[in-house]
């Protein structure tokens, strides 16, 4: 940085635009963190200032692109993005193509990784861009742990789109699913933006399918799950598995009568037991200020958020001198932090440049306090610190 | 201007039809360079479409068209203009967009293929010849519905035609610019353009062609001399009215 | 009945017509006569409403309607045949002049006495407009306006296009009109034709009236002579 | 196989109503609306404000947003429309995109991002479904259809029949010349953007009964929206009806032939239709005549 | 009487022109990294606004699907760089390759007439889009990075990318020069007033608008291949999003249809607005849509247009004009 005692961190996330539900809890979250900050940090004796440079992608690649440009040319000392690879992918290109520190979380890292031209086998590419969280192993996992909780006939109807996200666990849960005994019944990747569901609805039923998971964007879960009741098939279903989409309540919400008791999976939720080591906050410390703060429900973006921000501070303070591009990217090659998300560990990560993170498996239930919903957890196999509170719910009873 | 040589057209049982309606039935016609032929008939008579079927904006139903004994009938406007075949429109069609020397250079430089500079001069004459020099650089969208009579005239000329119809040019003219116009077109005359004239205004027309064709109902009624044609009973009763005033005066 | 002063009508900065004044009488049938681009077509459609006036008053039975719309003076009964005709290209024959009796204004003119006025309209009836011949299109829009009734017509080149026969026709009808006590104010290029309709004769030149008199008190000679001078200046202007 | 058919042909019906704003106007009024999607999505707002407020059913609350809409019709008319449509046929399709965007953005600031829906509000109607033969057709898309037909059939009968249905087409050709007619071609303009903003208004509600919305949903919509129209043909309403269920069509059979293929069916489909039209019946098919320049500077034929 | 094809101004504007060029030249040895990475942004904003221009404000042919072709060079750019062959010549063998495409494109869309095509071309992008993700390299809606652009440092990478920015916006605005002076500009011109009327008169119709189009599509794609090279990750669905048309569209009409100097007026203008307004974020977004509809009601002619009748100023003339008339109170620019 430009003057010798401020750090400074971009940090971009898409708060307008299509994707503004992941980035509705930033502000807040930048609030928290930059209050911590206030007073600078301290790292080898000496100390900085720190400026956090918020910049919203307008759910927008090519504007993610530029902001990140425009905040390399502004010399950020860590670049930090998050949330849903149309926003990570050309922060993290960017700041690869200009040595930048970079870490990035909540997107499957397999659409990182490999999605940024990494092939498997091969050397990483990457020298400067790292990302941590959740992957189709954890998915696998989580799903494995979650559906042995209710008695099925193991036959699994998979709806998995052609986006990032559905790409990368189609390639690795289906195969791994198949080999712990689950038939998968999988109609072929759809495209985002259909509307019509009857031939997938059909075969499903045919098939007697008893699971269902699916991967898709909030409208498409919307629009397949009603036809999918108006074609009877939800009678059959005994679990209903959904990811991408349900990781917020109004994603719920809107499905009426059909939403309770449809699982889900969770990067995280309000009861993780961990703290932030930058806010000191607890994860329903974090939860209720927001809620008293807004009124509205906690979201697990919240955490998400906030671990990054942990996870990019840590970083700053292992480096040698925070100011040096290299350091800073030494510092988070080496990181082994405990966030409020968890634990980040890019020692020994499943690929280089990659820390894996916890999925865990919940469920939408009727809510019991003041909002519509609760969000509950049903099992804790990608981290067993996490408590189990409720027990997985059959869809298809009363 | 470059010297025309001679050309011939033929058409020979031409039909036309728009769905059920049959606007040309059976309708031969033959012209060269040395004709100045004038086209008389009621409304709807099927003046404009003939003119359409011989210069390509349209197709004949049926019937064969040839040009120096070539047949042209599928061969599109723009290959036949590029020969010498070249009409007006009776709704003018200017390029409102740009200018009116552009529109008429535009003409010039894509018919007879000629260098810039040549067509430079080849539409300025037109123009010239138009009486439109004082409009030149106004856009073709303001001027008025005479002036755009004109500039369809101008525009025909720079393609530097050997054949030219004309398609109502003299209507709404006062009878000064008619005789102005009349002497346009036979300077056009002695130039060596062959002439078709579709005109209501009878009495301009017959100073300028040799030959009256009389069309009804998508034939030819009558065809021949103009007085003898406009002596002709059944023309009389189909487009006079009877009455004879707008003749000769 | 209508009381036309000091007109003005631009197009940007150009003026088309300059300083026009003219008194209509009830009854009146008026021929404005001019040379091409004399601002005839201009002045016509100021007075309907379909331009703008810069500056100047119009009256129509003694109301004022300098800036009233044109819809409203076809209620009053103020109705333009308009030059180029302007129908409604992909609708009928038929639904283009039903359209003219949008104002109901009441009076003799009626779908059937329009046909039978122009009687090659009949066949074309359920033809859509955009596809007629020249001539055709031409009675179709006179049909239009006469269907709203109105008490005082105008009619910007009232013969263009149509073949001597309908010509007659035309005006026949226009006679028919003319002794109903229809004011009429027509732009006919036909100088003898002209003369032998209208009671009065305008003439304009570059956007100004230079004559106005009773066809009686002129002559074909002194109308020439007024537009004349338009010659002079704006075709041998240039080379 | 018949089942596939039979849910094409009720989402067919669905893409007809979501279309049938647009066609309106891009056969009648000549304006390609882009904000149709945005606009959509503003009523299915207005709806769900007011039936989440007042507990209302949705069918009702959409009764009370017709006359809003309308009135939202007639100011848009009279502040962007009309000025637009007199710079030729280009400049209403910028303004129009640029209203979207304004919409889009102004929706956000006040709902913000979370995705809604109207459904809820139906209870189990939105799912609940009669079972036929085997067939399982849903009640909401059968309400759906029949409210297309309605409305269409409506709009097609006021159009062809009544004075009114004339002066809106003539005022849409040529507003000056309706003027000389007698037309008072502002109020006929102002009605007929005023119902084309009624079928919008019908359109955002089944939109967000049969999904979900949000703020930005609007443009997803627009380009089936198109696809029927103009498969439709311009000849009359009742062919974005078609449109609708020929595109639905065209999706399903595109999706049994591959799983990614239910978009590039409908894509195909419309493209195919487009061709057919040209090479095989130029002149009872051919658009010409819904962009014939407007008279301005061009004397019409 | 003489034709005259300049003027005072224009002479003027081409020792401005050649001035801009050489400052643009010399600028890496001073300018910051900044400023170079915004200006390449800028010299792909005027290719975009140039060649919608070119077709719609000089051919009439509203294209709502100019995306496809955006899209297409950036994918051929990544297939191409596949190959182990250098980005940057990827770069116009993409392009290239894309203008090859569209000539079979043009023959069937350039039947289509107004509003047809203008819907017609969008579902063809639409199309390009779902093809392309059907390929395994691009990993569906994932889609993959330029990463063969990391082998560069990082400042010789922006320097060669500013400078193909450069080289290419000054080729096809040259070459876009001549091509609206020549025979077929005027031609093109004519056709979009009134194609029967140009037929009529020996104009070539298809063939002229065949060209225009494929120009249009290889300069299009060539600002999606820089935009690629320049933001290195390609993802589908943002390349063929039709907010790229949108953005051409808002700054041919903001800067001015149809006129040569308006479309890089209005590619200066939103480029001022993005780098000034967009953080605003919602409201930036409403302003923009907001200024593009003000505009249009009260600037049909664009700002470009009413400079031009205002002051009577032309900078790059492609039209002509004749002189040695007697002067007309009506016509345009003396
Ligand atoms: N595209 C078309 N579709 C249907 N009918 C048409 C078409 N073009 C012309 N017609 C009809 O063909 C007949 C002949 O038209 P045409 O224009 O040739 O007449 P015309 O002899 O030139 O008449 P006018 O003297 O009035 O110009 C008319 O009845 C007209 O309505
Ligand atoms: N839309 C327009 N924009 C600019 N100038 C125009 C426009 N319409 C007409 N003019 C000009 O105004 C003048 C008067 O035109 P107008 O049409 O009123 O003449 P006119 O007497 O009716 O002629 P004509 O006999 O040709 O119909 C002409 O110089 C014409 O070029
Ligand atoms: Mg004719
Ligand atoms: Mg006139």
């Amino acid at each position: 940085a430009a003057d010798d005692d401020t750090i400074r961190i971009g940090f971009i996330s898409p708060r307008t635009g299509p994707l503004a539900s992941f980035g509705k809890t930033d502000g807040f979250v930048l609030t928290q963190a930059r209050q911590a900050l206030a007073n600078g940090m301290t790292v080898g004796g000496k100390h900085y200032q720190v400026e956090i440079i918020d910049r919203d992608s307008q759910s927008d690649p090519a504007r993610a692109s530029q902001l990140a440009k425009e905040l390399i040319n502004q010399d950020v000392d860590l670049m930090l993005a998050i949330s849903t690879p149309e926003v990570i992918n050309p922060v993290a290109d960017a700041s690869e193509a200009a040595g930048i520190p970079f870490m990035s979380t909540v997107m499957p890292w397999e659409a990182w990784y490999y999605g940024r031209g990494a092939k498997p086998g091969e050397e990483s590419p990457f020298k400067w861009t790292y990302h941590f969280g959740f992957g189709a192993g954890e998915f696998y996992k989580t799903y494995i742990s979650q559906w042995s909780l209710i008695d099925t006939n193991k036959k699994v109807g998979v709806m998995y789109p052609n986006d990032a996200d559905g790409n990368a666990i189609r390639a690795v849960l289906a195969p791994r699913l198949a080999k712990a005994g689950y038939t998968v019944i999988d109609p072929g990747a759809y495209e985002t933006g259909t509307s019509d569901f009857s031939s997938q609805i059909a075969l499903f039923k045919r098939e007697g399918v008893d699971i269902i998971n699916s991967f898709p964007i909030p409208p498409d879960f919307a629009a397949f799950w009603r036809q999918s009741a108006q074609q009877g098939l939800h009678r059959q279903i005994k679990i209903i598995q959904i990811a991408k989409t349900g990781l917020f309540p109004s994603d719920i919400e809107v499905l009426g009568s059909l939403g309770p008791k449809i699982a889900s999976a969770a990067y995280w939720h309000k009861t993780f037991p961990y703290t932030s080591p930058l806010t000191g906050l607890s994860g329903e410390q974090l939860a209720d200020m927001w809620e008293t703060e807004t009124g509205e429900q906690w979201t697990q973006q919240l955490g998400a958020t906030l671990s990054l921000l942990d996870a990019g501070t840590e970083a700053l303070k292992q480096a040698n001198d925070p100011l040096s591009r290299t350091a800073v990217r030494d510092a988070i090659s080496q990181l082994n932090v405990t966030t409020i998300g968890g634990q980040v560990d890019f020692t020994s990560g499943p690929v280089p440049n990659v820390a894996s993170g916890p999925i865990i498996g919940a469920q939408w239930v009727k809510g019991t306090g003041q909002f519509k919903l609760d969000y509950v957890i049903t099992e804790n196999v990608t981290d067993p610190n996490v408590p189990v509170t409720h027990k997985l719910l059959q869809y298809n009873t009363k | 201007m470059i010297l025309t040589p001679y050309s011939q057209l033929q058409a020979t049982g031409i039909h036309k039809s728009f769905g059920s309606v049959q606007v040309l039935n059976g309708i031969d016609f033959s012209m060269d360079t040395n004709d100045a032929i004038g086209i008389v008939g009621p409304n709807g008579a099927g003046k404009s479409t003939l003119l359409s079927v011989l210069s390509g904006a349209q197709a004949p139903t049926s019937g064969q068209i040839t040009l120096n004994n070539k047949d042209i009938t599928r061969i599109p406007a723009r290959e036949r203009a590029k020969q010498g075949l070249v009409r007006t429109h009776q709704i003018p069609k200017p390029f409102s967009g740009i200018t009116v020397f552009e529109n008429v250079f535009v003409a010039a430089i894509h018919s007879a293929t000629s260098s810039r500079e040549t067509a430079y001069d080849i539409a300025l004459e037109s123009i010239k010849l138009c009486g439109m020099l004082p409009l030149a650089n106004r856009e073709a969208d303001s001027i008025g519905l005479l002036d755009r009579k004109r500039l369809e005239l101008a525009r025909a000329l720079a393609t530097q035609p050997k054949l030219l119809f004309l398609d109502e040019i003299g209507g709404g003219l006062t009878d000064a610019e008619a005789l102005q116009l009349v002497d346009t077109i036979l300077t056009l005359r002695e130039r060596g353009i062959g002439i078709v004239w579709i005109e209501h205004i009878v009495h301009i027309l017959l100073r300028v062609v040799k030959t009256l064709i009389c069309m009804d109902s998508g034939q030819i009624i009558a065809q021949g001399h103009p007085d003898d044609v406009m002596s002709n009973k059944q023309v009389m009763k189909a487009y006079m009215g009877g009455t004879d005033h707008a003749v000769g005066e | 009945m209508l009381s036309v002063s000091n007109l003005d009508v631009r197009y940007g900065q150009f003026r088309a017509v300059q300083g026009v004044s003219m008194e209509i009488a009830k009854g009146d049938v008026v021929s404005l006569i001019g040379a091409n681009g004399a601002g005839k077509s201009t002045l016509l459609r100021a007075i309907a409403g379909a331009l703008p006036i810069h500056s100047g008053r119009l009256l129509f039975k003694q109301q004022e309607i300098t800036n009233t719309s044109s819809s409203s003076r076809v209620q009053q009964g103020l109705s333009l045949v308009p030059e180029g005709r302007r129908l409604f290209s992909d609708m009928t024959v038929e639904e283009n002049l039903l359209l003219g009796s949008t104002v109901k204004r009441s009076g003799d003119w009626n779908i059937e006495r329009i046909f039978s006025t122009f009687p090659n309209l009949v066949k074309r009836r359920h033809a859509k407009t955009g596809n007629l011949s020249g001539g055709e299109q031409q009675a179709t829009a006179i049909g239009r306006a006469l269907m709203s009734n109105p008490d005082f017509l105008i009619l910007d080149e009232v013969s263009l296009g149509l073949s001597p026969l309908v010509v007659n026709q035309v005006y026949d009808s226009m006679e028919s009109l003319k002794d109903a006590g229809t004011t009429i104010l027509l732009v006919e290029q036909d100088l003898e034709r002209a003369m032998r309709f209208s009671k009065r004769t305008i003439c304009m030149l570059e956007g100004r009236v230079v004559l106005d008199k009773l066809t009686s008190d002129t002559n074909k000679e002194e109308i020439t002579q007024a537009y004349f001078g338009l010659h002079q200046s704006s075709k041998q202007e240039v080379s | 196989m018949m089942n596939s058919l039979v849910q094409a042909i009720l989402l067919g019906g669905y893409y007809a109503l979501v279309a049938c704003g647009l066609a309106f106007m891009f056969q009648v009024m000549r304006i390609i609306n882009l904000a149709h999607g945005s606009l959509a999505i503003l009523s299915a707002y207005l709806v769900w404000e007011i039936t989440d407020a007042l507990a209302l059913s949705p069918f009702v609350s959409v009764l009370m947003i017709l006359p809003i809409m309308a009135i939202i019709g007639l100011l848009l008319q009279r502040v962007i429309l009309e000025r637009a449509t007199k710079g030729g046929e280009l400049l209403p399709v910028l303004t129009t995109f640029g209203l979207a965007i304004v919409i889009d953005n102004l929706l956000f600031q006040q709902f913000g991002a979370n995705t809604r829906s109207l459904s809820p509000y139906l209870g189990d109607l939105s799912w609940e479904s009669y079972e036929i033969f085997g067939l399982w057709i849903g009640k909401l898309p059968v309400i759906v259809l029949i409210t297309a037909i309605v409305v269409i059939g409506g709009l097609d009968l006021i159009l062809r029949f009544t004075p009114l249905g004339r002066q809106i087409r003539a005022t849409a050709f040529d507003p000056d010349t309706a003027g000389l007619v007698g037309i008072d071609a502002r109020k006929i303009a102002g009605i007929s953007a005023a119902i084309a903003m009624m079928t919008v208004a019908i359109s955002g509600t089944a939109l967000g009964l049969r999904g979900t919305f949000d703020a930005y949903a609007g443009g997803p919509q627009l380009l089936f929206a198109f696809e029927a129209t103009i498969i439709g043909g311009a000849s009359s309403l009742w062919g974005v009806f078609l449109g609708g269920i020929i595109l639905a069509i065209a999706q399903s059979i595109g999706a049994l032939i591959h799983p990614q293929g239910f978009l590039l069916g409908g894509h195909f489909m419309f493209l195919i239709f487009l061709f057919a039209r040209i090479y095989f019946n130029r002149d009872v098919f051919t658009l010409k005549h819904w962009f014939a320049k407007r008279n301005k500077g061009e004397i019409t034929a | 009487m003489k034709i005259k094809r300049s003027n005072a101004y224009s002479k003027v504007t081409l020792y401005v022109v050649a001035a801009v060029f050489i400052a643009l030249i010399l600028l890496p040895s001073f300018a910051s990294n900044n400023v170079m990475e915004r200006l390449t942004v800028l010299f792909i904003y005027i290719i975009m606004a140039a060649m919608w221009n070119t077709l719609a404000g000089f051919g009439g042919l509203i294209s709502i699907g100019q995306q496809l072709f955006f899209g297409l060079g950036a994918y051929a750019t990544i297939r191409i760089t596949n190959m182990a062959i250098s980005p940057f010549v990827a770069l116009l063998i993409a392009a290239c390759l894309v203008g090859l495409l569209s000539w079979p494109i043009s023959t069937f869309m350039l039947r289509l007439k107004a509003g047809e095509f203008a819907i017609g071309m969008w579902v063809l992008a639409s199309i390009g889009h779902l093809l392309v993700n059907l390929d395994p390299l691009i990993q569906g809606e994932t889609g993959i990075s330029l990463i063969a652009l990391n082998q560069y440092a990082i400042e010789s990478r922006r320097l060669l990318i500013y400078f193909a920015a450069l080289v290419s916006m000054s080729g096809l605005l040259l070459g876009l020069f001549y091509l609206l002076r020549s025979k077929a500009g005027i031609a093109m011109q004519a056709i979009r007033d009134n194609e029967e009327a140009a037929d009529s008169i020996g104009v070539d119709a298809e063939k002229v608008k065949k060209w225009f189009f494929i120009f249009a599509a290889f300069g299009t794609a060539l600002a999606g291949a820089l935009w690629l090279a320049q933001a290195s990750s390609f993802q589908p669905k943002t390349y063929f999003s039709v907010q790229w048309t949108a953005y051409m569209i808002f700054m041919v009409l903001v800067g001015g249809l149809g006129r040569f100097e308006g479309a890089i007026l209005g590619a200066l203008l939103f480029f001022v607005v993005e780098t000034w307004f967009a953080a605003t974020g919602v409201w930036y977004l409403v302003g923009l849509g907001a200024v593009a509809m003000l505009c249009s009601l009260f600037f049909p002619k664009g700002i470009w247009g009413v400079i031009e009748t205002r002051l009577s100023i032309t900078l790059i003339p492609v039209g002509y004009q004749v002189t040695g008339l007697k002067p007309d109170s009506h016509s345009k620019n003396k």
